[in-house]
């Protein structure tokens, strides 16, 4: 119901620049997800937003309205604490209970969302408990709660399911997802998660040291990171980065880093068309469940692979590694932009 | 107090307020009596009678500044040289003559305390010289027949005292507290005085009566361990002190059982001794001085005296008014008393009492303590 | 592994360590002398009480004989059932004031961002350390002039909030996270209700402390009271100004005073005794992990 | 706003509805009116005293008011004044000694009964027993003690009268402040000890920390803004020193001066002897100094007072 | 350096039993990770055995020594709090020294056990910050360093990288690792990542509403998983657990689920010997970067595959999978106890 405008926004704390020169436009509806290693400055740039920091410089829209001095409850938004922040001596169900009474919804009504809420949370038997008698995870879930139960023009999540075991997590994105889309509302989400930025978000905005550094779909940010960090960062294993050199001659060229994710790593039985080829000797091997995780020795340089499960592995072993030369991003060694694809 | 019912009684009469410290329910209730009789047998005027129990010098001062201070109130004779000055008493001269009121019947030198060049700001409602009491008991057990008279006999006395073995261990023969209001009777009787305080005269006394303690044959009541003379002759820890008509219902009430002698203040070349008086005063600022004379003159006039003493709870003031019986031994201390109460009192007494204390441990000589004084008392 | 080897005492537990249970021992002992100790002057109030007036000038804690003569005065020759009263009315409301105002102001001064608020807070300290023989005679005259005097108006007026109660609240207020605050005002709430709702909640053992040491203050409170409705008007005495008079220049009636000291600290009792449940250690703790 | 005057700003001023207004104006009001009534009554009841007290200070002023402008000869007069500039003497040792003691005891008693005991209602409420009961019997029960033939003495030999001595009266009533004002702080320091987390000693615990260590690593330093409360407020509160020493000394201050205080001074000078502009200078020399006091703990101590 | 036993340990808060009659084994040297929904009583468990909270039953040992009564700080264990708990007033430096002085361990080897600590969580140039002055994972990285400075006999870390992104998680897991295996200190591990669960652990410990479900290697909990609860919460996504009936005749009779993992669906083109196969329609298609996730529906039941990436499912389509026999597990359908395989 509102877009959101980050223009120019920096966040000074003494020395420390904590956000810098922040710009990003929300769209109206749009769920966007914030990642960026931890103390990037993720939780900062929505506490100006919520009205909780001062902005040091620039400015932030709310729709067409500059909220720089609007108060925070002013601002209609609802806020996951990264810290929880609940209100201690207050139940479950008060606590999520009170902004509403705040604004005068109906006792009817808030005690129907309250349960809604607790329904969709799980929260249920716990309504009548204290924060105190509350595991690490029920708390998260109540903070969550605490927003959902209000229909705001923004929701702003920080990491708001960070304890929670897989499948509630699971359940919850979806819930999130789920509420988001029926009220549309604006929605932006910190979450170090990779699953969870990839499959939530609309876009995914990716900052590091206060700086923003790409921000796109899912996909873009994939298959075309910005930069060295954007590639590192996005994909879990990280995508490998190695001098042009170690792939040997042709590729990139002097001053070039070459970089490939390791799920583009196979085993090369015989010379294939169109792929790098490296040589390279199996020093750990990790087991997922349905995959293998190799990490491979190269040279100098450390290389991850993701491979079938029946890969035969043996440690200390050498193995002929292929990587399609279209699955090869080029990087300017110097500054870490991205400048093109291998083929 | 009286009640709302009384006052719309009294709705057409001027109503004046009476104030006091109290001293005693049995007091409190004497002059409530004794207004409610007034009230009575002067219709147009009524009294509210009231107590402040606590410290009346300052809740006094705060009703002068704020011009609210009640009619007709007591005034201790120490603080009438301060308030005088400051202009908050009314002087009497002029209902006096009015009135033709006899002032000759008090006794000249408590009425002295209140006189302040011509201007009379009050008339004494009762007082009380100091005594010598004693413990009869101990007296009979060292073989002494009667309370010392002078100087040499309390000496001797104390001497004997503390000689016989009759004093439990601890104790002293005299009580002697280091304070002015009790050594400066000494002086008088010595032929001191204030005016003239750095005298020979004078130091001959504070030395007689410092003495008396350095030489151990009496202590001050802190060295006791009691909180005043009287105590220590309760408890038994002294067997003389020096002090007034107020001695009296305190043995009485607390220590029943010590038998306590009452004779004249001892004498040194003259006869002298302190009175402590306090008056009844009009305020300055009073609206309805003409009912606050009424009132102020019955309670001191001989009628008024009269019911006060009626009791027995103080001697009274007026020469024409009886003491009830085993007051002897204050009364006649009236022509020779003094009133307690001097210029710049509370810094002088300040320097008296801390300065008396270091002269009795010996920190301090007495003409350093005297020039103190002597330059206190000028201001 | 483990159990089945030991099977034989498998549910045994050691119990604590010899040398914790024997310093426990040794902290009750201290404990209980100190407290007995503590409560001597209690005995002694409570034993002076009950004796006659020539029994109080000795330090003995058994009255003999023992006679209720102290009490039954009190009762009766003095109107303390009366002074209690007013002296209840007066703490009371001076204290509900004082909770609220302190807690107000000390939100406002650890909180609040508003310009000169620091000066005002020096001032708020400022106002400690000026000696009440200062300020009583302009005091006095103020209230006199706007007829205040001889009524509890006045004094509630001058004793509605203490400098003391509010740099408490202030100094409280600063050691609660910041987290709750931000979370209610996200949740909509206004700076009052904040205040009312989240903050002053988590303020409890404050509060609970405040309200023990105002009550208290208040219901011994002497100075004031005497100067302001303390000129006769007996139906207006608090208990302070009743006990005074229990004791004059060269004589204190001890049993009374004693008998009417322990009327009077019942009912601090009664409030330390309600009030200190509020002690409550970590209440802030459970919300926010950090 | 820490934006300086660049066109942004401007910019954004503008935007923000009108001015810097806002949230920060309506703060601010919010802040004003949460403190409007204190400040009136500090402001009525307190500064205009103090004000009209420093106005007093410069004249010959009499119960009933100005008598005439004498420039600065009360300060002149007080500090020529060997009685005052005793009691400074008096009151600095005083309150050096009695603070830090108060404090101690009052955190030691808290301590003590805030941790994990049986019975922790029944030793609260005993510790706290000192100071529920009448000062006169406390006062009165010390005096005993203390007497030439006291308690005290009893035990470790000897006659001497603790008040009664110039030498010991001051400390004599030292222990007895302490012994007292011990309940008060406690209660704030037991206030102030309810704040601390409780996983903050969970984690001393596990870290193997001892229960001294704890102390002093943890706890003492968490209660820095109720350190500088207790010493704010217990610190001016022995430099008023007053009914004490009354009592002990009948207002003489005795013996030979040993437990004159300033504040004595000042009523004995307003209300006895209706010298107010003397006792008004002594006020605000009194005042002045514990101002300039309470700034430079506030700048060392309270400085950084958990905010 | 030391066993760890918990011997029939309960721990009840009023009505909840938050551990029920747990008995786990920990083996000298041993990682072992503990897993289970938020609330399950993970904390709990931890809590009591580092002395933080008594036990309502049972005993706990620590070597030989039964430690009920034992001191939290006379335990030689190092913890990390799920809620941090840092000391306030401490720079992060006297945070990370703090046990070390308790210890009285030299002030050089302190010095120099902070800085490397410090090294390793990047909390470098933070040393000298105020917990107040950190970001969320910046915290949790304090209260990991206070537990790693230290050399105990056990470590017991509560979701100790939830809050942190996925390439320092990545790299700290490893650095704990490093150090777990160069101490041989036993170590209990609280965590809700799969990944970390699989990766880390020696074995894993399953816990659900207070009561331990299983206990076991990585592998054996993936593959050979005792209740549907361990099948469906370890794997995410979860394995997809259907009445027999739904995979047609023949395949593990009435009364019985079958469950198959979404990774071990594939699209069949033709009859595939050994293999159920179902038709079943496309609902839900999600990206994960390297591969799909496709959430189709089968009658009312919904299945999860895991699909390669180039998969043609467009939204709607009908699509015939299959799944081996021998990877379909067989639970009963009341008590969700695993009674074998398919094949
Ligand atoms: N003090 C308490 N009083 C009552 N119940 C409590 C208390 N502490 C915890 N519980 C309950 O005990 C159960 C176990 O809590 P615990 O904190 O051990 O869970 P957990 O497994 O750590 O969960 P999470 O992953 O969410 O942190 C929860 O249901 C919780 O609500
Ligand atoms: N009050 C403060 N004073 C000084 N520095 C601060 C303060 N608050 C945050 N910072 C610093 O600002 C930077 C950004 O912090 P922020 O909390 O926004 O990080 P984050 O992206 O949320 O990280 P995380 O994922 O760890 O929560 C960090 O380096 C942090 O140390
Ligand atoms: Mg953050
Ligand atoms: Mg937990």
């Amino acid at each position: 119901m509102a877009t959101i405008t980050y223009e120019h926004v920096t966040k000074r704390f003494g020395d420390t620049t904590a956000v810098d020169d922040l710009s990003i436009d929300v769209a109206d509806g749009e769920f966007l997800v914030l990642v960026g290693p931890s103390g990037c400055g993720k939780t900062t740039a929505l506490r100006m937003l919520a009205g909780l920091e001062d902005v040091s410089d620039g400015r932030i829209l709310i729709g067409d309205r500059v909220v720089n001095n609007v108060a925070p409850g002013k601002r209609d938004i609802a806020m996951v604490f990264q810290s929880y922040a609940l209100y201690p001596h207050m139940t479950v169900y008060a606590n999520l209970a009170f902004s509403l009474k705040n604004f005068k919804v109906p006792k009817r009504d808030i005690d129907r969302r309250v349960r809604e809420a607790a329904d969709v949370l799980e929260l249920g038997p716990l309504l009548k408990r204290k924060p105190k008698q509350l595991s690490g995870g029920q708390r998260q879930r109540v903070a969550l709660g605490r927003a959902i139960v209000r229909e705001p023009a923004a929701f702003l999540m920080d990491e708001p399911l960070s304890n929670l075991d897989a499948a509630l997590r699971v359940q919850t994105r979806a819930e999130i997802l789920k509420l988001q889309t029926r009220l549309s509302t604006t929605t932006i989400y910190v979450t170090h998660d990779q699953v969870e930025a990839m499959t939530m978000g609309d876009r995914i905005a990716v900052m590091n040291l206060g700086v923003l550094q790409q921000i796109g779909t899912p996909v873009e940010l994939y298959t075309d990171p910005a930069n060295t960090f954007v590639a590192t960062f996005i994909g879990s294993p990280a995508m490998n980065l190695l001098p042009s050199e170690a792939l040997g001659v042709g590729i990139g060229g002097a001053g070039r880093l070459v970089g490939f994710r390791p799920e583009d790593v196979q085993l090369a039985n015989g010379h294939r068309a169109e792929s790098a080829e490296l040589n390279a000797t199996v020093e750990v091997v990790q087991y997922l469940g349905d995959e293998l995780l190799a990490y491979l020795k190269l040279r100098d340089s450390e290389v991850v692979a993701k491979l079938p499960i029946d890969a035969d592995l043996p440690l200390g072993a050498q193995r002929k590694l292929a990587v399609p030369l279209r699955k090869i991003h080029l990087f300017d060694a110097e500054t870490g932009a991205a400048v093109g694809m291998a083929a | 107090a009286s009640g709302a019912q009384a006052r719309s009684e009294h709705a057409q009469a001027t109503t004046i307020t009476l104030s006091g410290w109290s001293a005693g329910k049995v007091e409190d209730d004497l002059l409530q009596t004794m207004v409610n009789d007034f009230n009575k047998t002067h219709p147009a005027i009524h009294v509210d009678y009231s107590v402040i129990n606590g410290d009346y010098a300052t809740a006094m001062t705060a009703r002068f500044a704020a011009r609210n201070a009640p009619d007709v109130f007591y005034v201790d004779s120490s603080v009438a040289p301060t308030w005088v000055k400051q202009g908050v008493l009314q002087p009497l001269n002029s209902y006096i003559k009015a009135s033709k009121f006899d002032t000759s019947k008090f006794y000249p030198g408590l009425l002295n305390a209140f006189k302040f060049g011509k201007s009379i700001y009050g008339f004494p409602k009762d007082w009380s010289p100091l005594a010598t009491e004693i413990n009869v008991k101990m007296f009979r057990q060292a073989g002494i027949r009667t309370a010392p008279r002078t100087w040499a006999q309390l000496a001797a006395d104390a001497k004997k005292l503390a000689a016989s073995g009759v004093l439990p261990a601890g104790a002293k023969p005299i009580c002697l507290p280091p304070d002015w209001a009790r050594m400066l009777a000494f002086i008088y009787q010595n032929k001191g005085s204030l005016a003239n305080v750095q005298s020979p005269a004078v130091a001959a006394a504070v030395n007689f009566y410092v003495g008396l303690v350095k030489q151990g044959l009496a202590a001050t009541q802190q060295q006791l361990g009691v909180g005043w003379p009287g105590e220590a002759l309760g408890k038994e820890k002294a067997a003389i002190v020096f002090e007034g008509n107020w001695l009296l219902p305190y043995m009485h009430d607390t220590f029943p059982q010590v038998l306590m002698g009452v004779s004249p203040m001892v004498k040194g070349k003259v006869n002298g001794n302190l009175g402590f008086t306090v008056s009844y005063s009009m305020a300055k600022d009073s609206k309805n001085k003409a009912a606050a004379w009424t009132l102020l003159s019955w309670l001191t006039g001989k009628v008024g005296m009269t019911k006060w003493m009626s009791l027995g709870l103080a001697l009274p003031s007026r020469t024409d008014v009886k003491a009830i019986g085993g007051r002897k031994a204050f009364l006649a201390a009236g022509p020779f008393s003094h009133g307690w109460g001097f210029p710049n009192f509370t810094a002088t007494y300040t320097i008296m009492s801390n300065d008396l204390q270091a002269v009795m441990n010996g920190s301090m000589t007495t003409a350093q303590m005297l020039s103190d004084v002597a330059k206190s008392l000028k201001g | 592994m483990l159990q089945t080897s030991v099977a034989a005492n498998e549910a045994y537990v050691p119990p604590r360590s010899r040398r914790r249970v024997a310093g426990r021992l040794i902290v009750y002992g201290v404990l209980i002398a100190v407290a007995l100790l503590y409560f001597v002057p209690f005995a002694y109030t409570l034993s002076t009480s009950f004796k006659t007036l020539p029994q109080t000038a000795y330090f003995n804690l058994i009255p003999h004989p023992f006679t209720t003569a102290a009490w039954t005065s009190v009762w009766k020759d003095y109107d303390f059932k009366r002074y209690a009263l007013n002296s209840l009315f007066l703490a009371v409301t001076v204290t509900l004031i004082n909770l609220f105002l302190a807690s107000l102001g000390g939100y406002a001064f650890a909180r609040l961002r508003f310009p000169g608020r620091e000066v005002l807070f020096l001032l708020v300290l400022g106002t400690l350390m000026i000696p009440d023989q200062l300020r009583l005679i302009p005091v006095f005259v103020m209230l006199t002039n706007w007829h205040l005097i001889g009524n509890f108006s006045g004094y509630i007026l001058i004793s509605m909030v203490s400098a003391v109660n509010l740099f408490f609240m202030r100094q409280y207020f600063l050691t609660i996270p910041k987290d709750f605050e931000e979370a209610a005002k996200l949740d909509g709430a206004g700076f009052f209700k904040t205040f009312w709702r989240v903050m002053l909640p988590l303020a409890g053992p404050a509060i609970a402390a405040l309200a023990i040491l105002q009550f208290q203050g208040t219901w011994n409170d002497f100075f004031w009271p005497l100067i302001l409705f303390g000129q006769g008007s007996e139906h207006l005495y608090t208990i302070q100004l009743g006990l005074a008079q229990l004791s004059f220049t060269y004589q204190t009636l001890w049993p009374q005073l004693m008998a009417g000291s322990i009327l009077a600290l019942l009912p601090i009792l009664v409030i330390f005794l309600v009030f200190q449940r509020f002690f409550v250690a970590g209440v802030t703790a459970a919300g926010i992990k950090g | 706003m820490a934006t300086t005057t660049t066109t942004a700003s401007e910019s954004l001023r503008r935007a923000g509805r009108g001015s810097l207004a806002g949230a920060r104006i309506r703060e601010a009001g919010w802040g004003y009116l949460f403190v409007l009534l204190p400040m009136a009554v500090f402001g009525l009841f307190f500064i205009y005293p103090l004000v009209y007290g420093i106005y007093i200070s410069f004249f010959e002023w009499g119960i009933l008011g100005k008598v005439h402008g004498v420039g600065t000869a009360n300060y002149h007069t007080i500090f020529h004044d060997s009685v005052f500039r005793r009691s400074i003497k008096n009151i600095v040792e005083y309150t050096v000694v009695v603070v830090p003691l108060e404090m101690a005891l009052g955190l030691l008693i808290a301590l003590v009964i805030n941790a994990k005991i049986r019975g922790r209602a029944f030793f609260r409420s005993s510790f706290y027993f000192p100071s529920l009961v009448s000062s006169a019997a406390i006062t009165a029960i010390f005096i005993y003690l203390l007497n030439a033939d006291g308690l005290l003495n009893a035990i470790i030999g000897g006659n001497r009268a603790w008040f009664g001595d110039p030498s010991t009266a001051l400390w004599a009533i030292v222990g007895l402040n302490a012994w007292t004002t011990a309940g008060t702080v406690m209660l704030f320091y037991l206030a102030a000890l309810q704040s601390i987390s409780t996983d903050v000693y969970e984690a001393a615990a596990v870290d193997g920390t001892g229960t001294w260590r704890t102390f002093w690593r943890i706890t003492f330093p968490l209660l820095k803004p109720a350190h500088f409360f207790v010493l704010v407020v217990f610190g001016i509160g022995a430099l008023k020193l007053f009914d004490q020493s009354f009592i002990v000394s009948s207002g003489t201050g005795g013996p030979v001066y040993s437990t004159y205080t300033p504040v004595l001074y000042i009523y004995n000078t307003a209300f006895k002897s209706a010298e107010f502009g003397p006792a008004a200078a002594a006020g605000v020399v009194m005042f002045v100094a514990i101002f300039l006091l309470t700034l430079f703990q506030r700048a060392t101590v309270g400085r950084s007072e958990a905010g």
